[in-house]
């Protein structure tokens, strides 16, 4: 078999790319808008397309922890969720990011309740940016095949060792159907490569414990080994999207951000998943107005492209982000990071920002548009 | 399978380094030893969070020595599920064992364990009841008996115990028994007999706490006797195969009431009795009887 | 930094994981080698490991491991021949 | 780019033609997407879904508010056009055996064909409802040029059941025949 | 108590406002319907994330008449737990009762569900069976069949169903019931003498869903009632004061097997057992025996 | 019945401030360092003493909830929780935070798993900072008392409906016994007040549906009172703060931040919980030894107090945070957002800080005071 | 800004939540009033609530409300007398 | 400040022992605090506690490392004792008839009563252990004179059941007279 150009829904594209990398046991729970990842790999599994063990849990907390289970007998786990889901399975979400768990879940981002909403913001994986995962955020149904595949890569690399969320805006790309190019299977296996050197592996014959009680020194020494991994992580994201590039033709960015229009515009609009895409369509417009529009979106969230957004905001007059999650109680938490990072490095330059798209409200670019203009005349 | 005394000298290997974290006396660590012990050389252990992730060291290194998948509290039957799906997958025979508290099964643990259960998984699940949250200084479980005073029943404990067993029957479970500290060759017998079936296979063992028991250590496994003894405590096993309850040897005597001790043998030696009402002790009483019931029903 | 790979909470098996628990102890159990039967059941109940079993063939009775023993007394309490008492111990030994 | 509006009853198949029509314009070179407008949709509700066609990377998530082209899988939903929101020099495409009187004098270009006939008279029935969604992609092959009717049949094909696809292909270019454009 | 047709006329109010989300020919809407109708003044219906907080109405408005908190998935039991405590401590009379899906009870929902029944919370639990997760497009649940394809079992499901009305008797609820959509008389019954009791009660109603089980919608009712004609849907009630179980009228005829229709009859008009195999039915059958086998041994 | 002086352990002294609330349901689950607040109810719910249904629940999920099911039926509400029981009922976190449910939940301070610790760093409380609860740390026993106490009767006010999370380091505060100033129970009770006007009350003769579908419309309208109800909190909090003054005679700062030292030091230290009095006590000492540094403790992380911590920034040289807790893949969390508050202001102060404390390794003042003398030499 | 209070995800009950349902309807029914028994099986499996019960009293025959029956045809099935047919809407009524 | 480190052994009434004392010095006027060192002692296990005195609020929150007063309950847990880390012009209070050989020549101050006796003859015996940890509030009374033996026997009044509080008043008060302090 070849590569192929095929259309698809984002959810679809996610369910190839773990189709691909062959993961040995996927356990699953249902939610509205990430079930037909599920449901792909189940008709998979079941036709005996994909070997590997399917298994219908009672709840996310249980598909995470079975994910987990395997993930510790050395195998590649796979399992998807979104918004409620996500956070019932909090525990562990928290516990495979600092147990190092490679496990690859993309998260179909949908509003937290209530009210209830099944349409898309961020809120559900912002609330583990804590949790010791890699988030990257997506802007199109190409992009979520590509990162899906490149997860595994990254995840399971032996000096990263961590489990990655994909993240993909629900219904806007979960049930869009859009042109995926997607690569001969067994390249794409080999991009991919064996997990044949898991960081832990559970064996009989050589018996230790896992997860048992430590005192603060060890806590410590393993805490500070997974912020290490996450600044590692940031290199190897780098890579990852080289060789990507390399392979199958395409790149994101750097592999952390994706920068869009000109170093010397007067303003930059940061955005994250498809609100990018609708920014850049924004900037393009803008661009025919006469306006100097710069566009930056935010792909890996964690680990938190620090040095990229201040090399990129430096040559800036003004930054402009855009929220599609809110932490109640101080604002969007893209815009806390960001202005954070500034200060960290103090750059003089103004931020300002707002908070769209809450509750599956659509931000069009025509939308962007004009929050743009707004921001260059103030 | 009629396990000796003199079996249980040869187990594969021994589960524990001696130097563990358990209280003297403990029920839990006691049963682990001999029900582990027996099938140690291919077993992977999970445990939730519970006084056995205490117990089984802590800092410097562990005290068991068989691998151990320590996980959050609601989950265990998942990881194992996990766990076996995996090493299925990668062609290897081993016993997935989980070995979790009352807490851990009867409460918390229910949906994980009902959830596996449904699914067929050939895992073990061994639900060492101590009938209290011990690990968080005793409070009430699903599994307190009537009457037991715990730190959240300062004044006895008023609803009937789970019965997690008659759960697990009703759930269609490949193989479930019950055990005891006191019996530890019929302890190792029913581990056995599980670990040779495949499917979801559940053991529930008494295992006394003396610390939230409040009975004196020396008479940890007096207690337990005395539990099968008045009919507390019933050991039987059941099958899907056949739908039918065999009652094991220990208590067969005490299928008739009669032949039971009194119930106040075994409350008065547990301070956790201590100032349990008559009215408590008759619906202890009775509760005990809706247990023979049930099982009599499946005879 | 690590490059071997992460740091994992990991725990190896050792003796005396959580120390030397013989200290735990207040009561010693002691063996009268005359009175006992070799029978095991004290070592079959011993939450602790702490006694080496008796062996009927060279006439040996149980053995008690006073490093990790914690006294509980189920020992004591258990063989069925008396064999065993339970005696203070004393403060500093 | 050329955007799509497309309405049609829960449960009969719209959302299924709307991607069969993102998977024809890749066949024709162009660039597309389907998107479903996902509610809490229940058979026999109105849906709405939209497509677009660009030849260039579509970068626009956001639904069609403006639609060039309008399509009507059902006649009793044909009263839940907006008029004003379709761009004048746009189409509209029905399933009609004739143009209702209401477009009468709107200046519009209005393509329509008797898609239910057709399908019965395959037998494109299911669980009630006659299925249309294959059949008015001919429609809007001939009414719009903008994919050709050879691509929507491969992308029948491509998408569809071999068990039922046939009869989608033989629907689609019947439509393609007796649709027929007018501006009122 | 002998409901008749003319007494469903006379519920207090209805629960419906016209115009409701339900597909046409929904199960659960009308299994609703009668069943909360029959009680609507004194409800308070607490419904997890299920079809029924989709149907209630979206947006604008909500076509139930009745106080109604929708909640987290697997917390129904607790929330109906905490209202139920709140009233009491308030002096108000109230039935609060949880209006959950399978998947809200018999997998994600098991263990707020056995808590409550643990405590004896003074609520009844009505669950609504259509044996897949259906409002996020019917993946298997622990209560679908064997032999049912649904979207993660497309060859079938394999595992017996999960028969939570077993687990509640086991786990010694105040009262357990299964109902039909087919039979609503029988239905209204039961919830009638639910309410009238005190503790924790439990009913299953068998609710077609003719979107998941692929069943014309006209069918919906004759669906059900097949169920109970071929034995699939034993009707019974048990108490926990009694330990008994008594068989419901539309049921006693098929006690005895041979009176029983045939399981395909069932089966043939649901497009989800299309391509069904015969050794699936044979499970299928086998584990009805079993259901009924387990009811029997309560008689 | 007086107040009196007492001595307590935090969990205590949380505990006698929820008696002397008089909440009508209390739902719990047990788990490390929490416990002893929930026994200490239960002995007064079985005993007679307070006239409440306690609950005991099957997990901390189910534990949130039954607060969640008693607060629609409009009574005031208490729990408590630690850890992986605050992860475990995460979504019941975000539920009645964006449900506006009024709830008083402690929570005692304790690391995540695995390594497996119980003694405290903030990494639980900071991981629900996006799910609109009032967060409010305290630095000694009397605090954890005057803080539980105050909760009720911010959470509670109409204008705001928040639940509230009093948070305690675990052992630290939650096992260590100290003075404790406990006032009349019935003044204390009258301070707080009834929860007579709840802001919801389910009710048969008045049916309306709680929590079901919405669209963006109606969903942004609850989102942005939300965000509204936390600019409010402030200056409820503020006013709550000074009306506890007034009435008992002991007050934290401003209620938002508490500050100790001088304006014109040459660095502020910034903390949070039992850090904050070790770091006075440093301060003293630095004083002594001729150092000028300032100190300011952040109580209220939710809401954030931006205004505060850029007015006391604006007035020194130098800011050096220190964080209990680490979003892994940036930076500690009370970190990222001083940074980000400054920033937003534009304010030309260095910022450092440092990650301590993890896995309850204690951080002395002695320690502190060795940091403040680098971050003054760098 | 509230000053009453905050903005709860609360909705009122009224009729069409969901919007006019009779409009999902594909097939109609429709009764025949001389075969109608007015035994009202018919209305007690409509999960709509869209008949009006019939009266035997005043020997009226079941009404079907139109605006919200989803033409699901459980009536027609149920119908004991076949009193009930399930007819083809016409497009655009 | 002055800082106490208590070394006892897991079951014996230390912990309670260190709260009492953290109450006797409130009706002292001397404000106090009272830290268990937790971990995951078992009964039997030594376990640590400290307490702090001072004439000011405590803003000191971590554990006491270098303390002015070391107390050890059970006379097997002298050894544990580090020197070093005690103040040298501190105090060490001790369970034992006499001063063990090992302090002498350390030039330290020692008080020491044989509080086991005491107990023992009052009958202050729980689960094996005799509980000496009232008993050795008695010896702190004399020892330090920074809480009177009046306050202490408040203390124990006020923290243990009625039923209890009076043989252990009796067993503080019997050690505050028998308690000796020397330097060796
Ligand atoms: C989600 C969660 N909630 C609470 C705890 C605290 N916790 C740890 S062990 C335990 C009690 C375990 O009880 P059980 O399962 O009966 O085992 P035992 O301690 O009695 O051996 C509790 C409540 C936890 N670790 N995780
Ligand atoms: C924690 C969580 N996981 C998953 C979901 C998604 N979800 C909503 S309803 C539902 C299915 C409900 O199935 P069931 O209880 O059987 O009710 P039905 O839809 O069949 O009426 C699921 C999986 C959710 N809302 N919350
Ligand atoms: S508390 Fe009880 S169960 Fe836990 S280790 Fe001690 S004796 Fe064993
Ligand atoms: S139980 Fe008694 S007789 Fe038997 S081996 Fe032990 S000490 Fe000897
Ligand atoms: S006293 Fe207890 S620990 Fe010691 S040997 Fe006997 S049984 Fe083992
Ligand atoms: S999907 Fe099934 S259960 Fe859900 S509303 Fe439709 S018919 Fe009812
Ligand atoms: S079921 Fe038939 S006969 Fe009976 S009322 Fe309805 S239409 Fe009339
Ligand atoms: S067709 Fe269905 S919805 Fe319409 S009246 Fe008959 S039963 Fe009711
Ligand atoms: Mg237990
Ligand atoms: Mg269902």
């Amino acid at each position: 078999m070849v590569g192929k150009t095929v259309t698809l829904t984002g959810n679809l594209a996610a369910g190839k790319a773990a189709e691909m990398a062959k993961p040995k046991v996927i356990a699953v729970y249902p939610i509205t808008p990430q079930t037909d990842i599920i449901e792909y790999l189940s008709g998979l599994v079941s036709s005996g397309k994909l070997e590997a063990r399917f298994i219908t849990v009672e709840s996310e907390h249980s598909a995470l922890a079975a994910c987990a289970g395997a993930a510790w007998a050395g195998v590649r786990t796979f399992t998807a969720t979104s918004s409620q889901g996500l956070l019932y399975m909090g525990e562990w979400v928290f516990w495979s990011g600092y147990g190092r768990l490679p496990i690859v879940m993309p998260v179909v981002n949908r509003c937290l309740a209530p009210g209830w909403s099944i349409f898309v913001d961020l809120q559900d994986s912002m609330a583990f940016r804590d949790a010791g995962w890699i988030q990257i955020y997506t802007k199109n149904n190409q992009e979520v095949f590509d990162t899906v595949l490149q997860a595994f890569k990254i995840g399971e690399s032996k000096d990263i060792s961590l489990p990655v969320m994909p993240c993909l805006d629900g219904f806007v790309l979960s049930h869009t159907t859009a042109k995926v190019e997607l690569p001969d299977p067994e390249e794409a296996y080999s991009f991919v490569g064996d997990y044949s050197d898991p960081v832990v592996e559970v064996d009989v014959d050589n018996p230790w414990a896992y997860g048992g009680l430590v005192g603060p020194e060890q806590f410590n020494i393993a805490r500070r080994d997974l912020m290490k991994a996450m600044e590692r992580a940031k290199a190897k994201i780098i890579k990852v999207n080289k060789e990507f590039e390399e392979t199958f033709g395409r790149s994101y960015g750097n592999g952390l951000v994706e920068q869009y229009g000109d170093d010397d515009a007067d303003l930059t609009l940061i955005t994250m998943g498809t609100m990018g895409d609708e920014a850049d369509e924004a900037i393009d417009q803008l661009k025919q107005e006469g306006y100097k529009v710069n566009g930056v979106r935010v792909r890996t969230f964690r680990p938190f492209p620090v040095e990229d957004i201040v090399r990129i905001a430096k040559k800036n007059h003004k930054l402009f982000i855009l929220d599609r999650a809110v932490s109640f109680g101080h604002e969007g938490p893209l815009r806390i990071e960001i202005e954070a990072a500034l200060k960290r490095y103090n750059l003089d330059i103004p931020t300002s920002g707002d908070i769209v798209g809450l509750g599956g409200e659509s931000v069009p670019y025509k939308r962007i548009m004009k929050i743009a203009k707004e921001a260059l005349r103030s | 399978m009629g396990t000796k005394l003199k079996d249980l000298m040869n187990n594969p290997k021994e589960v524990f380094y001696k130097g563990h974290f358990a209280c003297a006396g403990c029920g839990s660590a006691l049963a682990l030893r001999h029900a582990i012990g027996a099938i140690a050389d291919k077993v992977i252990l999970v445990v939730p969070a519970s006084c056995t992730s205490v117990y089984q060291g802590s800092g410097k290194g562990v005290s068991f020595n068989v691998p151990t998948i320590n996980t959050a509290f609601a989950s265990s039957d998942s990881v194992a599920s996990g766990i076996k799906a995996a090493m299925e997958i990668k062609g290897k025979d081993v016993h997935v064992v989980v070995w979790a508290g009352d807490g851990g099964t009867a409460d918390i643990g229910i949906a994980t364990l009902i959830g596996a259960c449904d699914r067929e998984e050939d895992i073990l699940h061994i639900m060492y009841s101590n009938n209290v949250y011990s690990n968080t200084g005793g409070q009430r479980s699903g599994d307190t008996p009537i009457g037991a005073r715990t730190s959240t029943t300062p004044d006895g404990n008023t609803t009937a115990r789970k019965m997690v067993p008659f759960i697990m029957m009703a759930d269609n479970a490949k193989y479930v028994a019950t055990a005891s500290v006191a019996h530890l060759t019929d302890l190792v017998d029913k581990v056995k007999k599980a670990v040779s079936l495949k499917g979801f296979k559940f053991i529930q063992i008494d295992a006394t706490c003396p610390v939230a028991w409040k009975v004196d250590f020396s008479n940890s496994i007096e207690v337990a006797r005395l539990a099968v003894q008045t009919g507390i405590w019933p050991l039987f096993e059941w099958e899907r195969d056949t739908g039918k309850v065999i009652i094991s040897r220990p208590s067969q005597k005490y299928l008739d009431k009669e032949n039971r001790k009194p119930i106040k043998e075994w409350t008065e030696i547990q301070g956790r009795f201590r100032g349990v009402t008559e009215k408590q002790l008759k619906a202890l009483d009775a509760d005990t009887d809706r247990q023979w019931n049930f099982i009599k029903k499946f005879l | 930094m690590t490059d071997e790979g992460p740091e994992m909470p990991i725990l190896y098996p050792m003796e005396g994981s959580a120390g030397r628990t013989g200290d735990w102890r207040i009561f010693r159990p002691v063996v009268d080698p005359e009175k006992c039967k070799k029978c095991n059941i004290c070592w079959q109940y011993c939450p602790d490991l702490a006694i080496t079993a008796a062996n009927k063939e060279e006439d040996r009775a149980i053995i008690f491991d006073y490093e990790y023993c914690k006294g509980c007394g189920i020992c004591a309490k258990e063989c069925p021949f008396g064999a065993i008492t339970m005696v203070r111990e004393e403060g500093g030994d | 780019m050329i955007e799509l509006l497309q309405i049609s009853r829960g449960g009969s198949g719209g959302v299924t033609g709307a991607k069969i029509l993102a998977e024809a314009a890749l066949y024709e070179g162009v660039e597309s997407q389907a998107i479903p407008k996902y509610g809490s949709e229940r058979r026999g509700a109105a849906v709405e879904a939209y497509v677009r066609f660009d030849d260039k990377p579509i970068r626009i998530h956001s639904p069609v508010v403006e639609p060039d082209i309008a399509m009507v899988l059902d006649t009793s939903l044909i009263e839940r056009l907006d008029l004003l929101k379709i761009k004048q020099e746009g189409i509209i495409i029905i399933n009609s055996k004739e143009i209702p009187k209401a477009f009468k004098g709107t200046n519009r270009k209005i393509a329509y064909v008797d898609a239910t006939a057709i399908s019965l008279n395959l037998g494109l029935v299911a669980g009630g409802f006659t299925l249309v969604n294959t059949t008015m992609l001919g429609a809007f092959a001939k009414a719009t040029g903008l994919v050709s009717i050879e691509n929507i049949i491969k992308g029948i094909e491509h998408t569809l059941n071999p068990r039922i696809a046939p009869k989608n292909v033989e629907a689609a270019k019947k439509a393609f025949e007796e649709t027929k454009v007018e501006t009122v």
